[in-house]
């Protein structure tokens, strides 16, 4: 049973187009990656399956219903991102009991637990805390909620390094013990990878690839060697991403749709074969050109 | 399929109701400043009249706490509009709601708030009295009528606060099409002030004029009452309506 | 073990081989459940699914047998299957990769086949 | 009907006033910035009310003794109590009056033949006075003030006033006016929204009612008393 699906999904601010007849569907209980550069269109989904925002046309169903203004999909749901707009005048401890009250599964223990961990002042207020621990305080409530669809948009924006592995894995602990479906929209894809079963590539507002986060690892490969032997072996394959190192080498990246010979083939003939990293290859297919920014200074 | 909690719209408008209670607390903290700022204000008196014959001569000083009933008004109006900003709206939002729920906690809320204030300043004129007495020791009379009486002090809470929610009404119309759209920010005022000064200036002020006698000046209770409500419920049910169409945008 | 998360190979290869060697050195016999792809998940900090897969393999491969609603089992052949797996899959695989670092090295037949020899007797003598 | 004209300068200063106001409790409230803590505006608001209540339980207290002997003294009452007054005095029937209506009494030996009358200050003398002669000649002058309730805004103010003065010196009797009383005090109005419907004078009618009672100076003088009155003051006999 899919908990969102939507087809042909556009909205437009004006003249520009945020999401530009996007269609895809996300299955129950799983944790999918939202990855996409800025202003591609992931806050805007997000808000628009939060109900926040209305599309301007094409169809989106969130627990089979039109999320816009629907109070069931608001109450299934938690929106964390980081201009989150909390009550200025509660502090902490107060925003706590006034989420519990509104959340039906809300894990008390657990929020107390992450807020003791994280070593929170109750009496403090929320604006007074800095980037990272307001991203912090944020990511409590997201956890602890435990909505059947929870949407994370930039969770870890100011956290430093221990705060964010203490978040993913306090993510991934709390899905198991308690399974729902979870939406991460994130810069830092190298970090998230493992723990994401599907990734939604997102590019100019129109889904651009949606795969199993292993499958992205295969999707596509590396291949390092001298320029001549690499056009013949790429010559009607699509080619990716495209780098010359040094003077005749050059790295290019395509789909991986080669036989288990034709690679041994490929290494006798010289060539070094690589797998490509979800973060590479997402960096690569959402960039404007192949060569991505080395295009701008070898334009000559 | 997980299993999802089903929610009744009354359930989550009870929610936000008490959210907003604790959340905006602060609204009655201002109410103490306004109203403390009206007594002070009115310590001077509103009117005196004076007579003298060759056996007596009479000053009569006149104190009412109509200032503070005033403020009360212009707080509930003040107030309207600023729970209706993008920050208190959106306060709403991180949480569970839909517009419908939003509105008709924020009137909920309203309510409360004027009923409150309505409760304060029909016990304000006490504390004018007390700090009368304390300053000069005059002969102090309270006013013709049996005053403290409990009937009218059970009227008073009703009127007054059913005045303030009138203001909250309007207050609250004009801070959702402010939300709709900038221009009405300065649309409201330029309207309102118009009708004023061009009716003043005109001899006729027949629409402003009309509105406030309508309320201002009619005698009957029951009437008063039917046509504040029916102002109150047209005036929140297009603020609703209007309201349906805003997003929430950061 | 901690996986190399680097993507050089993808992780549920890596888990299913890891389970393997736990298999291999005794740590699970015959018919004893193995980890579910939840404590995997705890474990190596990765999705479920992804520790399943790992799972599904060795299953597919009858190392491992479902048993509704308990979880995955050892089989009873376990070990010898994958001794002999590992046999002629993966040493198989390292023999090509020397093979072709000899040919780049230009190194022949012959002496590779004595570097083996003394590789063998380093071994022996200590 | 209000005149709305009045309404537009009060309106003009509250909406001065209200922009400030917004300014401050935009400023307090809704900037995000460190704004005025729930519990600590709970505590404001909790000492505020209380401070109402307690006043609205001192209040009976502190103007209750003075409201207390200020007893109704409705216009129409004491206006036809002046009149009898005088009517009765006028026909000599002065002792049908309720005797509480006296204010004062003095009794004064005279045996001259001629009595001299006069008056403090003539244009604002306020009593009128009443003469009656005696059947016999027993040298004796009584002079009885009668005075009726005044009353402020309904409200008997009597006890305030003082009664006039009375002389004798020689074959003059001089006649003050009462020493001027002076009276203030403050009312307090209820909020419009009340008196809207109690009918009180509401919003910006402050006038006040004040009616002062009627006074009489009743002199008895021997029959064949030669009296003559020094200063323009209209003195009636009574048959």
């Amino acid at each position: 049973m899919s908990v969102i699906t939507c087809n042909g999904l556009t909205k437009k601010y004006g003249r520009n187009k945020a999401l530009n007849n996007l269609s895809f569907s996300i299955e129950e209980n799983k944790i999918t990656g939202l990855i996409g550069r800025n202003g591609s269109g992931k806050t805007t989904l997000l808000k628009i399956i939060a109900g926040h925002l209305k599309e301007t046309s094409g169809e989106i169903k969130v627990f089979s219903e039109k999320p816009y203004n629907n109070l069931m999909v608001s109450a299934n749901i938690i929106f964390i991102h980081d201009q989150m707009n909390l009550p200025a005048a509660l502090n902490l401890k107060e925003i706590l009991v006034v989420a519990a009250n509104f959340y039906e599964n809300w894990n008390s223990e657990l929020a107390n637990r992450l807020f003791d961990y994280f070593s929170f002042n109750p009496s403090h207020y929320y604006q007074d805390l800095s980037k990272g621990m307001k991203s912090t305080f944020n990511s409590i409530l997201g956890l602890s909620a435990r909505c059947p669809l929870t949407l994370f948009d930039e969770p870890t924006t100011g956290m430093d390094a221990g705060v964010r592995h203490d978040f993913y894995r306090a993510m991934l602990k709390d899905y198991i013990s308690y399974p729902r479906s979870i939406i991460i929209s994130s810069h830092h894809l190298n970090e998230v990878e493992d723990l994401l079963e599907d990734i939604l590539l997102i590019k100019e507002g129109k889904e651009h690839l949606h795969l199993p986060s292993e499958d992205f690892k295969e999707w596509s490969i590396g291949m390092q060697g001298k320029t001549a032997i690499i056009n013949e072996w790429t010559v009607d394959k699509e080619i990716i991403h495209t780098r010359s190192i040094g003077l005749d080498q050059s790295y290019v990246v395509v789909r991986n749709q080669f036989s288990e010979q034709e690679v041994q083939r490929a290494r006798i003939a010289g060539i070094e074969l690589s797998p490509v990293s979800a973060s590479d290859l997402c960096v690569y297919l959402t960039s404007k050109t192949e060569g991505g920014i080395d295009d701008v200074f070898n334009h000559g | 399929m997980m299993s999802l909690t089903t929610v009744s719209l009354t359930s989550i408008v009870k929610k936000q109701y008490s959210y907003k209670l604790k959340a905006y607390v602060q609204v009655f903290w201002n109410l103490v400043f306004l109203q403390l700022l009206a007594i002070l204000f009115s310590l001077n008196g509103v009117g005196m009249s004076g007579s003298s014959s060759e056996t007596l001569e009479v000053e009569v000083h006149y104190y009412s706490a109509d200032l503070v009933a005033f403020f009360t008004m212009l707080w509930g109006f003040i107030i309207a509009i600023i729970i209706t900003t993008k920050a208190y709206r959106n306060d709403d939002f991180t949480f569970v709601t839909n517009r419908l729920s939003h509105n008709l906690s924020n009137i909920l809320f309203l309510l409360t708030a004027s009923i409150i204030g309505g409760l304060t300043a029909m016990l304000s004129p006490n504390l004018l009295k007390v700090i009368m007495y304390i300053f000069d020791r005059q002969l102090m009379v309270a006013s013709t009528s049996a005053a403290g009486s409990l009937n009218e002090f059970i009227i008073g809470i009703c009127t007054t606060s059913l005045y303030i929610f009138l203001f909250c009404a309007l207050g609250y119309l004009i801070g959702t099409l402010v939300q709709i759209h900038k221009v009405f920010v300065v649309l409201v005022p330029a309207l309102f002030f118009g009708a004023l000064f061009l009716g003043g200036v005109s001899g006729n002020t027949r629409i402003v004029s009309n509105f406030f006698g309508f309320i201002f000046t009619e005698s009957s209770i029951l009437l008063f009452m039917t046509k504040i409500i029916i102002s109150c419920t047209l005036v929140f049910a297009s603020a609703l309506v209007l309201s349906t169409r805003l997003e929430v945008k950061q | 073990m901690n996986l190399n998360l680097d993507g050089t190979k993808p992780i549920y290869l890596q888990i299913s081989e890891w389970l393997e060697r736990e298999i291999l050195n005794g740590n699970f016999e015959s018919d004893q459940k193995i980890y579910s792809q939840y404590q995997l998940a705890e474990i190596f900090n990765i999705n479920p699914a992804t520790a399943a897969k790992g799972l599904n393999i060795l299953a597919d491969e009858n190392i491992l047998y479902k048993k509704r609603g308990l979880g995955m089992f050892v089989t009873s052949a376990a070990k010898e299957m994958i001794l002999t797996k590992r046999k002629n899959e993966t040493l198989k695989k390292l023999v090509q990769e020397i093979v072709l670092e000899a040919e780049r090295l230009s190194v022949s037949k012959g002496e590779l086949i004595e570097m083996i020899k003394a590789a063998d007797l380093g071994g022996e003598e200590k | 009907m209000m005149n709305i004209g009045s309404l537009l300068p009060i309106l003009f200063m509250l909406v001065i006033i209200s922009i400030f106001t917004a300014k401050g409790i935009r400023r307090t409230v809704n900037n995000k910035g460190k704004s005025v803590s729930s519990s600590w505006a709970r505590r404001i608001f909790g000492g505020y009310l209380s401070l109402l209540l307690i006043c609205t339980i001192v209040v009976p207290f502190i103007s209750g003794k003075d409201m207390a002997d200020l007893k109704k003294a409705p216009i129409d009452a004491i206006e036809k109590e002046g009149t009898t007054l005088f009517d009765a005095a006028a026909a000599g029937k002065i002792t049908t009056i309720d005797r509480n209506f006296i204010e004062k009494k003095w009794d004064f030996e005279y045996r001259e033949p001629k009595l001299n009358l006069s008056v403090g200050t003539e244009e604002f003398f306020a009593t009128q006075i009443f003469v009656e002669r005696k059947k016999t000649n027993d040298d004796k002058i009584e002079a009885v003030y009668y005075r009726t309730r005044s009353s402020v805004n309904d409200m008997d103010i009597s006890v305030v006033i003082n009664p006039i003065r009375l002389t004798l010196a020689g074959d003059l009797l001089t006649i003050n006016n009462s020493k001027k009383a002076k009276l203030n005090f403050s009312i307090f109005n209820q909020i419009f929204p009340v008196t809207q419907f109690t009918g009180e004078p509401s919003l910006f009618q402050h006038q006040s009612s004040f009616y002062e009672g009627q006074s009489i100076l009743y002199l008895r003088i021997p029959k064949d008393l030669e009296l003559n009155s020094k200063s323009e003051v209209n003195i009636q006999f009574v048959e």
